[in-house]
């Protein structure tokens, strides 16, 4: 799960690293009052789950608590990439003298967490990592040992020579790897750490991402999920146990498993045609699910035709397709269906379909040339 | 032969008395597998299809001298479950749990290593050595005894694959799926490795998916250590950048775990990528025909 | 060809929730078998291995298509959930629940003829028709797809015959436990007719025991209505009388129910009787032979 | 379950059914209080589950309260078949005219109770079936529908011409099956049912044998067992869930499940031994349970070899046979054993079995000649 930058700095506040003051505003006037409280220049940042703020205008700095409030106003209501502004944040804004990167990810390959920093921090961190790698310095960290003094003390040893920085930048990196552990993050990062031409170290931007496996153990923090940045479409899927992916074609997929959602979607991709979506409806498949599928993805306006495609392994073919039928019959979908069902059953399932006026296809690469013909309207 | 399970293994199954659990203790003895014992804190001294059920696994292991576990405790408890397994002197833990934090799971691996102890998974649908023992939730039915090891990351797609290989008259040593979260405990490079010294073994297919640099490693290990053919199969070539597809594990992140460099470093290493499932059995053919 | 359950048999499990149920659902899904639904009165919306759950049998029918129960509810309540599923428009309940009240199963046995359910049990280890559907506890791998008919008030008594019928090459059509209570519903008459009519089935192996006149009557029947080669065994020559031998219905009373008697009445009808289990698949093969 | 005479004639009487005055006493003094209070004539008798009380001397007529407390001092420590005498019941003796017999039992046949009359009361039922079966009407009764009105009067009317004497019993069976009903009996018999010489109808005797499965129903009932005339061998067997019936032979055997148990008793026979007992550990199989069953044959000093005959079904072999060696080790037999497994992996088993000098025969004929040859001392 997503949290705020606001959040994510009220949880790194609480484990004592230095974050300019700041509040969470929802109308402009608030805004001005928290300008005024803090005093000097401040800037005031949408807070909504999406990269490029910057860029699409929903960060800007204030010189006066009127400023803040008109940038508040421009940003509220604001749409960025589908997503409309409802909390701004404004905050002391603090001058920087040096801005690093700070980061703790979850390493596939030293299975742990690793820390990653680098002196060119402020900028995006992926970028740097495909551009000039050697610029970012790797720890892996021993999840039993956790970080220890020396590994903290070299970490900040390479970001800034001056032992005045040293000495404040150790501790910042220790309570942010405190904070990444006791939080179940999968990812906590801290960029820009700011050094300040007063020799002040500040964390200016924070972001967590926490482990949804995890949440059972933070209540606080399940209780940050901010609904109003989930589409209908997630919120429904995820209600549903659902894991789908919106995407820009017109092959709507529903599958049952991660892996051959996927391949479904490279073989349309290989038979020329879009997939629209990724949607794994889990190893099993009961019909409420096939039909919540179904419902999300037609409220997609690109989609042309669906295509369904089961492996039967414990749940057997013939009472995924019984289960279809009836559903179908209840609520009849709006777009041209293609079925592919195979495994335990598949003679006995394509006969009950063929019952009912549908057809199952014998192969994942038939079903899919067929709705990517019927996409292109051939079929 | 077969890899890491066949049968001798004698299986506790830990969260036997669950919903899972006691669902898949039939199903994996009905098809044959030796199930001694299970685990439920609580509800030792009952029996459970006539397994009988212990407190701890500690007891299950001397009572009944099960060597392997499967775990289909809760996900709260799945990492504790599975290193209280670890520490009893078994030698493979199954853990088939979906949704065990990566903490825990970063705990469980270093405790599983530290002791020599094998860990598969955690969510992984486990392992199935056709006609010996299943140690998984996998259909057994539709699996053949042969000679080919089949290793994925995926479920349903796994299934998918193996179901072409019996059409096409092809028989399985043993199929592992590894699991779909970022940490887990045995690998590709584990499995190939154990394939290759198999000798009921003669070709394997890797099923990757994009996320991560497993295949990558694989395509290295495979390059310089493997004499047996492998074929590949990679899913998510259209899987966009950011964006989770299904398994925690599957995300292309920072310009890494494309399809692209997984098919590149393996064909680098002489294993041909099937573009579609339905190719494989035809690679395969080829492969062993060499 | 086999009677009662094939691979169009369509299963409810009652008690799927519970220690046994899930356990064997487990096991019957693994054997092929068409498990569709469960019931467990505040449980439904739950799965169990993909299986759907509801709160009443007539829920699961009418959302499902099953045609056929079986029943692991706990005794008290065994025969009232074998009663709704009679009710419910199935054509064949299972009854594996051991120590069912007697007046309960009265009433059971009365519900189900008057609704023209077929009732199996109770306290039985259900049936299989090997390599189609299995709707019991018996373990599946014992069984091999043939022509005979197996009928039996025992269990592991079965397992003993089918498994030695498996070893001398003699597949089985249906393999039916009929139980060990005084009042069953399905009783050797019942299970003779249908092996008579079934084409799949050859000859049948009819296995007895003290107490009762059940075999008398089979015995009657065959001599009036069967073509087919019959080859009994009966179980407690040396049982006491008055002693019950296990069975509640396996009790020598009032000087009728004995061995004697009953493999009086099966040579008479020309059923040659086996001294030993071990008997009797040379018996079976003489018979066929003829 | 098996109840006293006196406990059944408590039900009875508490349905209305006349029952002469009884009380049950423990020690002679109270019988001559007993016989005191009643007056009279009174019949002193043994409340023991076992037959043929009066042959054995459990059952005397008194003339006075004297001999009413002599009687009960004979009688009270009496042996009769292996058990002791606890408790003697004391009631008055009713003057005999007609002694009829009236019982119910469940009937197999037609799946439902049949009721059993014969104007040949007072002696054992079973000789009367056996011998003159014409002498008693059976009437089945459907179990739903219950014992119509028009029923009890037919089998009043078969045992006695008398208006009045009809007028009486009809009640008396109708009291008797709602007896049968309400307590979940297998059996319930009133034998005899006498008719005094003044016309009046009494229960002189009461029998009733109640349906262990339905003991849950009936806490009230189920409080009744007397465990005092349960042997210690029974009684382990009740509680270890072993179905236990001792025979007087010198081959013990161990068997899963009752048909398979009685099998290998008649193997034994067929073979020329002969069994000690018949014991079923279930169709599954615990080591608990075979070394409880151990325990039990051990203590009959008869016995010569034990026999345990497995059928691993769902329980496999070699787990049985590992089990087997562990409470082996633990607690020696002190009797030889002869073991056969067979069913899923007996080969396994067979191979356990010989890494620690056991074997398993490969067929039930073997082990059985095997072990009566043992018992005859020739092995």
């Amino acid at each position: 799960m997503k949290i705020h930058e606001y959040q994510a700095r009220t949880i790194l506040r609480g484990r004592g690293v230095p974050v300019p003051r700041f509040e969470v505003v929802t109308d402009p006037a608030e805004a001005r009052r928290v300008a005024e409280e803090i005093g000097g220049m401040v800037v005031v940042k949408a807070q909504v789950h999406v990269g490029g703020r910057g860029k699409a205008g929903g960060v800007k700095l204030a010189n006066t608590p009127e400023e803040a409030e008109q940038h508040a106003r421009n940003i509220l209501g604001m749409d960025i990439k589908g997503l409309t502004v409802h909390k701004v944040m404004v905050a002391h804004a603090v001058d920087i003298e040096r801005e690093y990167y700070v980061g703790i990810v979850v390493d596939r390959a030293t299975k742990g967490p690793v820390f990653m920093v680098s002196s060119e921090g402020g900028v995006d961190i992926e970028s740097v990592a495909a551009e000039t790698p050697e610029k970012i310095f790797k720890l892996p960290i021993d999840p039993v040992q956790g970080l220890t003094v020396s590994q903290a003390a070299q970490l900040a040893a390479h970001l800034d020579d001056r032992v005045e920085v040293v000495g404040q930048v150790a501790p910042v990196v220790t309570k942010l790897y405190n904070a990444f552990v006791a939080s179940d993050a999968s990812l906590a990062e801290i960029n820009p750490l700011v050094v300040s031409p007063d020799g002040k170290v500040w964390a200016v931007d924070a972001k967590m991402n926490i482990d949804d496996n995890a949440l059972f153990r933070h209540p606080e923090i399940a209780a940050m999920r901010d609904s109003a940045d989930e589409s209908d479409e997630l919120r429904k899927a995820r209600e549903m146990g659902l894991s789908f992916v919106k995407l820009d074609g017109n092959v709507g997929c529903v599958v049952n498993g991660a892996g051959l959602a996927m391949t479904t979607m490279d073989l349309i991709k290989f038979y020329g045609g879009e997939p629209a979506n990724f949607l794994d409806i889990g190893g099993s498949s009961s019909p409420e699910k096939v039909m919540t599928a179904f419902d999300i993805i037609t409220s997609d306006p690109n989609v042309r035709v669906i295509l369904l495609n089961i492996f039967g392994g414990i749940t057997r073919c013939d009472d995924v397709a019984e289960g279809l039928i009836e559903a179908l019959e209840a609520r009849p979908l709006s777009l041209p269906l293609v079925v592919r069902l195979t495994g335990t059953n598949e003679t006995r399932a394509r006969q009950i379909l063929a019952e009912h006026g549908m057809e199952s296809a014998q192969t994942m690469d038939e079903v899919v040339e067929k709705a990517v013909a019927m996409a292109r309207g051939q079929a | 032969m077969s890899i890491y399970i066949d049968e001798r293994t004698r299986v506790c199954v830990q969260g036997i008395t669950g919903r899972d659990g006691s669902f898949h203790t039939g199903a994996m003895i009905e098809y044959g597998t030796h199930v001694v014992s299970g685990v439920t804190p609580g509800k030792g001294g009952q029996t459970r299809g006539g397994v009988p059920v212990f407190n701890t696994v500690h007891e299950a292991v001397s009572e009944t001298g099960a060597n392997a576990t499967i775990v289909f405790v809760p996900a709260k408890f799945a990492a504790d479950a599975a290193i209280e397994a670890a520490e009893s002197g078994v030698e493979l833990v199954v853990v088939i749990t979906e949704g065990v934090p990566t903490l825990d799971a970063m705990r469980l691996y270093q405790r599983t290593k530290q002791l020599g102890v094998r860990l598969l998974g955690p969510n992984c649908p486990g392992l199935i050595s056709p006609g010996k023992a299943k140690l998984g939730i996998m259909p057994g039915a539709i699996h053949t005894r042969g000679k080919v090891g089949v290793v994925s990351r995926s479920g349903t797609l796994t299934y998918e694959v193996v179901d072409s290989l019996r059409r096409g008259g092809i028989g399985q040593s043993t199929v592992i799926g590894i699991g779909g979260d970022p940490i887990i405990g045995t690998t590709f490079i584990d499995t190939l490795e154990a394939f290759e010294k198999d000798e009921g073994t003669t070709a394997v297919v890797l099923i990757g998916e994009i996320g991560g640099t497993d295949e990558e490693q694989a395509a290295k290990f495979i390059k310089e250590h493997m004499s047996k053919p492998v074929v590949g199969f990679i899913a998510g070539r259209t899987a966009p950048p950011g964006r989770r597809m299904g398994h925690a594990g599957a995300i292309i992140a920072g310009g890494k775990g494309t399809a692209e460099d997984k098919i590149e470093a393996l064909s680098d290493a002489g294993v041909p990528v099937a573009d579609r499932p339905s190719e494989i059995p035809g690679l395969l053919r080829a492969t062993l025909g060499r």
